[in-house]
């Protein structure tokens, strides 16, 4: 290993040691690495922004593919800054609105067509007793659970009676399913914590026995 | 070798105990926290091996990559970031391992601005280096372009219009793999590594739109909610987590990183579950008995 | 201003019906799939978001034309404002995160349309707002809604520059930095309302261990179970979405909510009927009706 | 004008995006309108960056010039910034160390600083999860209870050791797990949340290009 390596090694491992720290108590190494990587990763966004948005996707489609139209956004991206200036700050509104709109506009259809009705679709399966007690139970269940989870989120009516006594269901089911859900989670979190570990142990104490020989 | 598994396993034992009384007696969660490091920390140190059964998702997506033509084209996305690798990066190298032992050819691609570039282009050419195969005619890392929703759509008509060359510059027509590769119709199937909603979007814009079957590998914590597209047939198979990625090493005959990782998950698993145990034991005793002081309300 | 409103809401379901009949004539008159104009395999979809749309905009109008339109308690957002109280009590500040998504997700639009209704709490309480934000468009926007609910509630001055602020660009910075604001400003009420990832059981545990009250509200099923374990108050999916309008008490903006629960009936309805004729292999066609591609 | 105009362009805006749906891409220009203008969204947030350092900058440059509490910190912070975002933004022709290509201060500070923290803080979460359990687990009431049940169940099958010891109560067990908990009732309900969500979503952007909800202009 070259000094280089070692001391991005030790850096690396400080800034990894002084974030946990803050399981402890929250102290200055916490702080540090807090500032600097809140800094860092505003710094990257600039950078990452300034590269892959300004210059591949205005400035370089304008200027070398002619696309002379791209000053429109342009435009809307620069009545942004409108802000700064008391009084004209609802000129801002019109490129909010523009980018709110669109938004909206996505949504309003993929949300419909891309989730709602492939959804309602996959839940339509079959009851017939004749394809055995198994899939049958599971046909319900399934069938159970969004219904009933449906219903949980009615809101023209107060949940009593027979609408209470499904929304009573749905919330089983909406628990059986958090419960199910952080259960499988914890093993993804513990992985991350392995992978941290790993480093530790390997690279980091590894990098002594360098240091020493 | 015995004994000393079983003085191992003892002190595991003995520890975590203490630990979690010292929860309940001083009311403070970072005895918790201790007790996860020492359990994550001593697997690393000594190995534990336990046996398990595959999940049939796993099954499903492995068979029907192995039900895929020799040579192939797979489109293998790196759609993680750099926090999620632990989980993640095992999953693309059992993927690329699978797909280079039957000489499939790969194109690689990322939705990640931060990172996804770089960790492509490194697990790829380990993996390729390690398999023998030669860039340009086996595999192709397409990189990253801004606006996923525009990429994924914009694919299916054509792939030079989106990436007009790869991720280090070079023009895709140069590329022997990418003349015959113009849109997904020319892709066998798609293999998502993913820690984020981009997944949902290979399937409503590209399954959806274009027909590929598209496969996935994702985080534990994204699983059940891809498992309701794997019902409705919109994905092809599922690896969930640490424990997906294991399966898939066993079923591959390659086991790595994700085999070891689970013997210490096994032991934060069996600890958190005995803490929840013992917690309600004793909610249940200060509730027939009164409260008596101890804080572990407030832990 | 009010008075334009109908005749947009009127234009867009004509033109939705004009655009219909106008596409099914295009289709019908193309030749084979590829070649048309029209993506005739999406007549479905257009149809159910006719049927939703109108169905939103007779409600709202319903509710503009004064009927009483009722809808239930839902728990957690009445807890909101006695949330802010307790934090004026305590002399210490509210603490609210929009998500941590760009402005092209729709729950970053609820999210931020909730910290409106949120603002002009504070502002009346002049309870110190805390916004941290992870996107500078985010920031534009949540600016502008804390501005205009300070400036309407009659307190333009009560509002800093820097309530609404940008901490840091990525994720996990964006985290660590909201952890920061926690343990250090110790905040007595943390709302957050929007697309929450893999942090919202960073951010719930810190606000916890803090002694924070705190309400969550996420579409994101995956993270729900957290906010759950670790919040006080939990807004699941659709609730997110309703709180806004709940919120405002604008009869205008619930007529909406009373639209979207009578979809939800037609499609509970659907599910039945179509696992009814699934069940007898009956079901084909009825399953075709919710293609989508 | 303060408020028609914005209502109207958000209208069209989303309006081109639902027509542009429902068209062919290659057979008609409004399809092939789609993806300009999600670029313009983007360059439209692009120009917003500098709202964003404006107002990091600002909050940290006070603090530091008031001497206020902690501004070391803010100190770092800054020159954080500065250290990224400068060379990102200068030309690559001009050094090997500018741009954002490898080799460049930009790339060494993501990997060896950005990216081991976001890998630290997102391991962090091992500890809270454990934590979250261990408190919120108790069986104060019928939903609750359920809770723990599926979730300690769901945890034992997730490790192998756990599934053994789930399949020496029944060796069905592990596979009526998967089936019924994750396959059946989560699915369900994931499938549940996901519809109303979405309905959700559907009107309130509804709400938004009818102008009925506008909060970005207050009201």
């Amino acid at each position: 290993m070259s000094f280089v390596e070692i001391f991005q090694i030790w850096l690396i491992a400080f800034f990894t040691l002084a974030l946990f720290s803050f399981l402890y108590k929250d102290n200055a190494f916490y702080k540090l690495a807090e500032h600097v990587f809140a800094g860092l990763s505003a710094g990257y966004y600039v950078g990452l922004t300034w590269n892959s948005v300004i210059i591949q996707q205005m400035y370089d489609p304008m200027i070398i593919n002619g696309k002379w139209y791209l000053f429109i956004p342009g435009l809307l991206g620069l009545m942004m800054f409108s802000r700064f200036f008391k009084g004209f700050h609802w000129i801002s509104r019109f490129s909010l609105a523009f980018v709110m709109g669109n938004t909206a506009g996505i949504f309003l259809i993929s949300e419909l067509h891309g989730k709602v009705l492939p959804q309602v679709q996959g839940t339509m399966v079959s009851i017939n007793p004749s394809q055995g007690f198994g899939p049958t139970l599971l046909s319900l269940i399934i069938i159970v659970g969004v219904v009933s989870t449906l219903i949980y989120f009615y809101f023209s009516k107060e949940h009593k009676g027979l609408l209470g006594g499904v929304a009573r269901t749905g919330i089983w089911f909406i628990m059986i399913s958090f419960g199910a859900h952080f259960g499988y989670t914890v093993m993804a979190r513990v992985s991350l914590l392995i992978g941290r570990v790993q480093f530790l142990i390997d690279d980091w104490l590894g990098s002594f026995s360098q240091i020493f020989s | 070798m015995t004994f000393w598994l079983i003085i191992a396993y003892s002190l595991l034992i003995l520890i975590g105990a203490v630990l979690l009384y010292m929860t309940f007696r001083k009311g403070d969660r970072r005895y918790i926290y201790l007790a996860v490091a020492f359990y994550v920390i001593f697997p690393v140190v000594i190995t534990l091996d336990l046996p398990a059964d595959i999940s049939p998702e796993v099954l499903q997506l492995y068979e029907a990559v192995e039900a895929l033509p020799d040579s192939s084209t797979v489109m293998l996305t790196f759609d993680y970031y750099a926090s999620t690798l632990a989980e993640t990066e095992p999953m693309s190298r059992a993927a690329l391992r699978h797909l280079f032992g039957k000489d499939c050819r790969i194109v690689t691609m990322t939705t990640i601005p931060l990172g996804g570039p770089s960790i492509s282009e490194r697990v790829t050419r380990e993996e390729a280096a390690a398999c023998g195969k030669v860039y340009g005619d086996d595999f192709v890392n397409l990189g990253y372009k801004a606006n996923y929703v525009a990429v994924l759509k914009g694919m299916g008509n054509s792939i030079e219009s989106i990436y007009p060359t790869d991720n280090t510059g070079t023009l895709l027509s140069e590329l022997p793999l990418m003349r015959n590769v113009q849109n997904y119709d020319d892709i066998d199937f798609i293999f998502v590594v993913a820690d984020n909603g981009v997944v949902e979007y290979w399937m409503s814009i590209v399954n959806a739109q274009y027909g590929t079957p598209v496969g996935s590998g994702v985080t534990a914590v994204m699983a059940p909610k891809i498992y309701a597209y794997v019902g409705s047939g919109q994905m092809t198979g599922l690896l969930g987590g640490m424990k997906g990625a294991a399966d898939y090493e066993k079923l591959i005959k390659r086991p790595d990183f994700a085999v070891k990782g689970m013997s210490a998950q096994s032991l934060v698993h069996m600890f958190i579950i005995c803490s929840v145990i013992v917690g309600n034991f004793i909610y249940f005793r200060e509730r027939k008995y009164g409260r008596t002081g101890s804080g572990g309300k407030s832990a | 201003m009010t008075s334009k409103r109908p005749d947009i809401a009127r234009f867009i379901v004509l033109f939705q019906f004009a655009f219909l009949i106008l596409s099914s004539l295009t289709a019908a008159a193309n030749g084979t799939a590829g070649d048309r104009v029209f993506q005739i395999d999406r007549l479905n979809a257009l149809v159910f978001m006719i049927v939703f749309s109108v169905v939103i905009l007779i409600y709202t109008r319903w509710a503009r034309q004064g009927r009483k339109l009722f809808i239930r308690k839902i728990n957690g957002l009445d807890e909101v404002e006695e949330a802010v109280g307790r934090a004026t009590e305590m002399g210490k500040p509210v603490l609210f995160i929009p998500g941590i998504n760009e402005i092209d997700e729709i729950e970053t639009i609820a999210g931020i349309s909730i910290l409106g209704r949120v603002a002009r709490i504070t502002a009346r309480y002049e309870t110190p707002l805390l916004v941290p934000v992870r996107y500078p468009m985010v920031l534009a926007a949540g600016q502008e809604v804390v501005e205009q609910a300070y400036l309407e509630e009659g307190k333009p001055d009560a509002c800093s520059k820097d309530t609404v602020r940008y901490v840091a660009g990525e994720q996990f910075a964006f985290t660590a930095t909201v952890q920061g604001i926690m343990m250090r400003e110790r905040p007595a009420t943390n709302i957050f309302m929007g697309a929450f990832y893999a942090e919202s059981l960073l951010l719930a545990e810190s606000g916890n261990a803090a002694g924070s009250i705190q309400i969550a509200g996420t579409a994101q099923p995956s993270q729900l179970p957290f906010f759950i374990a670790a919040c006080d108050y939990t807004l699941m999916g659709e609730e997110l979405y309703a709180a806004s309008a709940y919120l405002s008490r604008e009869p205008l903006l619930l007529g909406g909510l009373k639209g979207q629960d009578w979809i939800k009936m037609i499609l509970v309805l659907s599910i039945i009927i179509g696992a009814i004729l699934i069940s007898f292999d009956a079901g084909e066609w009825f399953l075709e009706l919710f293609k989508s591609v | 004008m303060k408020t028609t105009v914005p209502v109207i362009i958000a209208f069209l805006s989303g309006l081109v995006m639902i027509l542009a749906f429902f068209f062919n891409p290659e057979k008609s220009i409004i399809g092939r309108l789609e993806p300009e203008v999600l670029s313009w969204v983007t360059i439209v947030g692009g120009f917003t960056l500098l709202l964003g350092v404006v107002s990091i900058v600002r909050v940290n440059f006070n603090a530091v010039r008031r001497k206020s509490q902690d501004w070391p910190f803010k100190l770092a912070l800054l020159v954080s910034v500065f250290a990224m975002a400068i060379p990102s933004v200068l030309p690559s022709s001009w050094s090997p160390l500018f741009g954002n290509g490898p080799g460049s201060i930009y790339d060494w500070l993501f990997n060896y600083l950005d990216a081991p923290m976001m890998s630290t803080m997102f391991a962090m979460l091992a500890f809270y999860i454990a934590s979250a359990a261990f408190r919120a687990f108790r069986a104060r009431s019928a939903e609750s209870t359920l809770l723990l049940i599926t979730a300690c169940l769901v945890m034992l099958w997730r490790v192998p050791m756990g599934e053994v010891l789930l399949k020496g109560i029944y060796p069905g067990l592990p596979e009526w797990i998967n089936t019924y908990i994750m396959g059946g009732a989560n699915l369900a309900v994931q499938r549940g949340i996901i519809i109303g969500a979405a309905l959700g979503a559907a009107a309130m952007s509804l709400r938004i290009m009818l102008g009925i909800e506008r909060t970005y202009m207050g009201k």
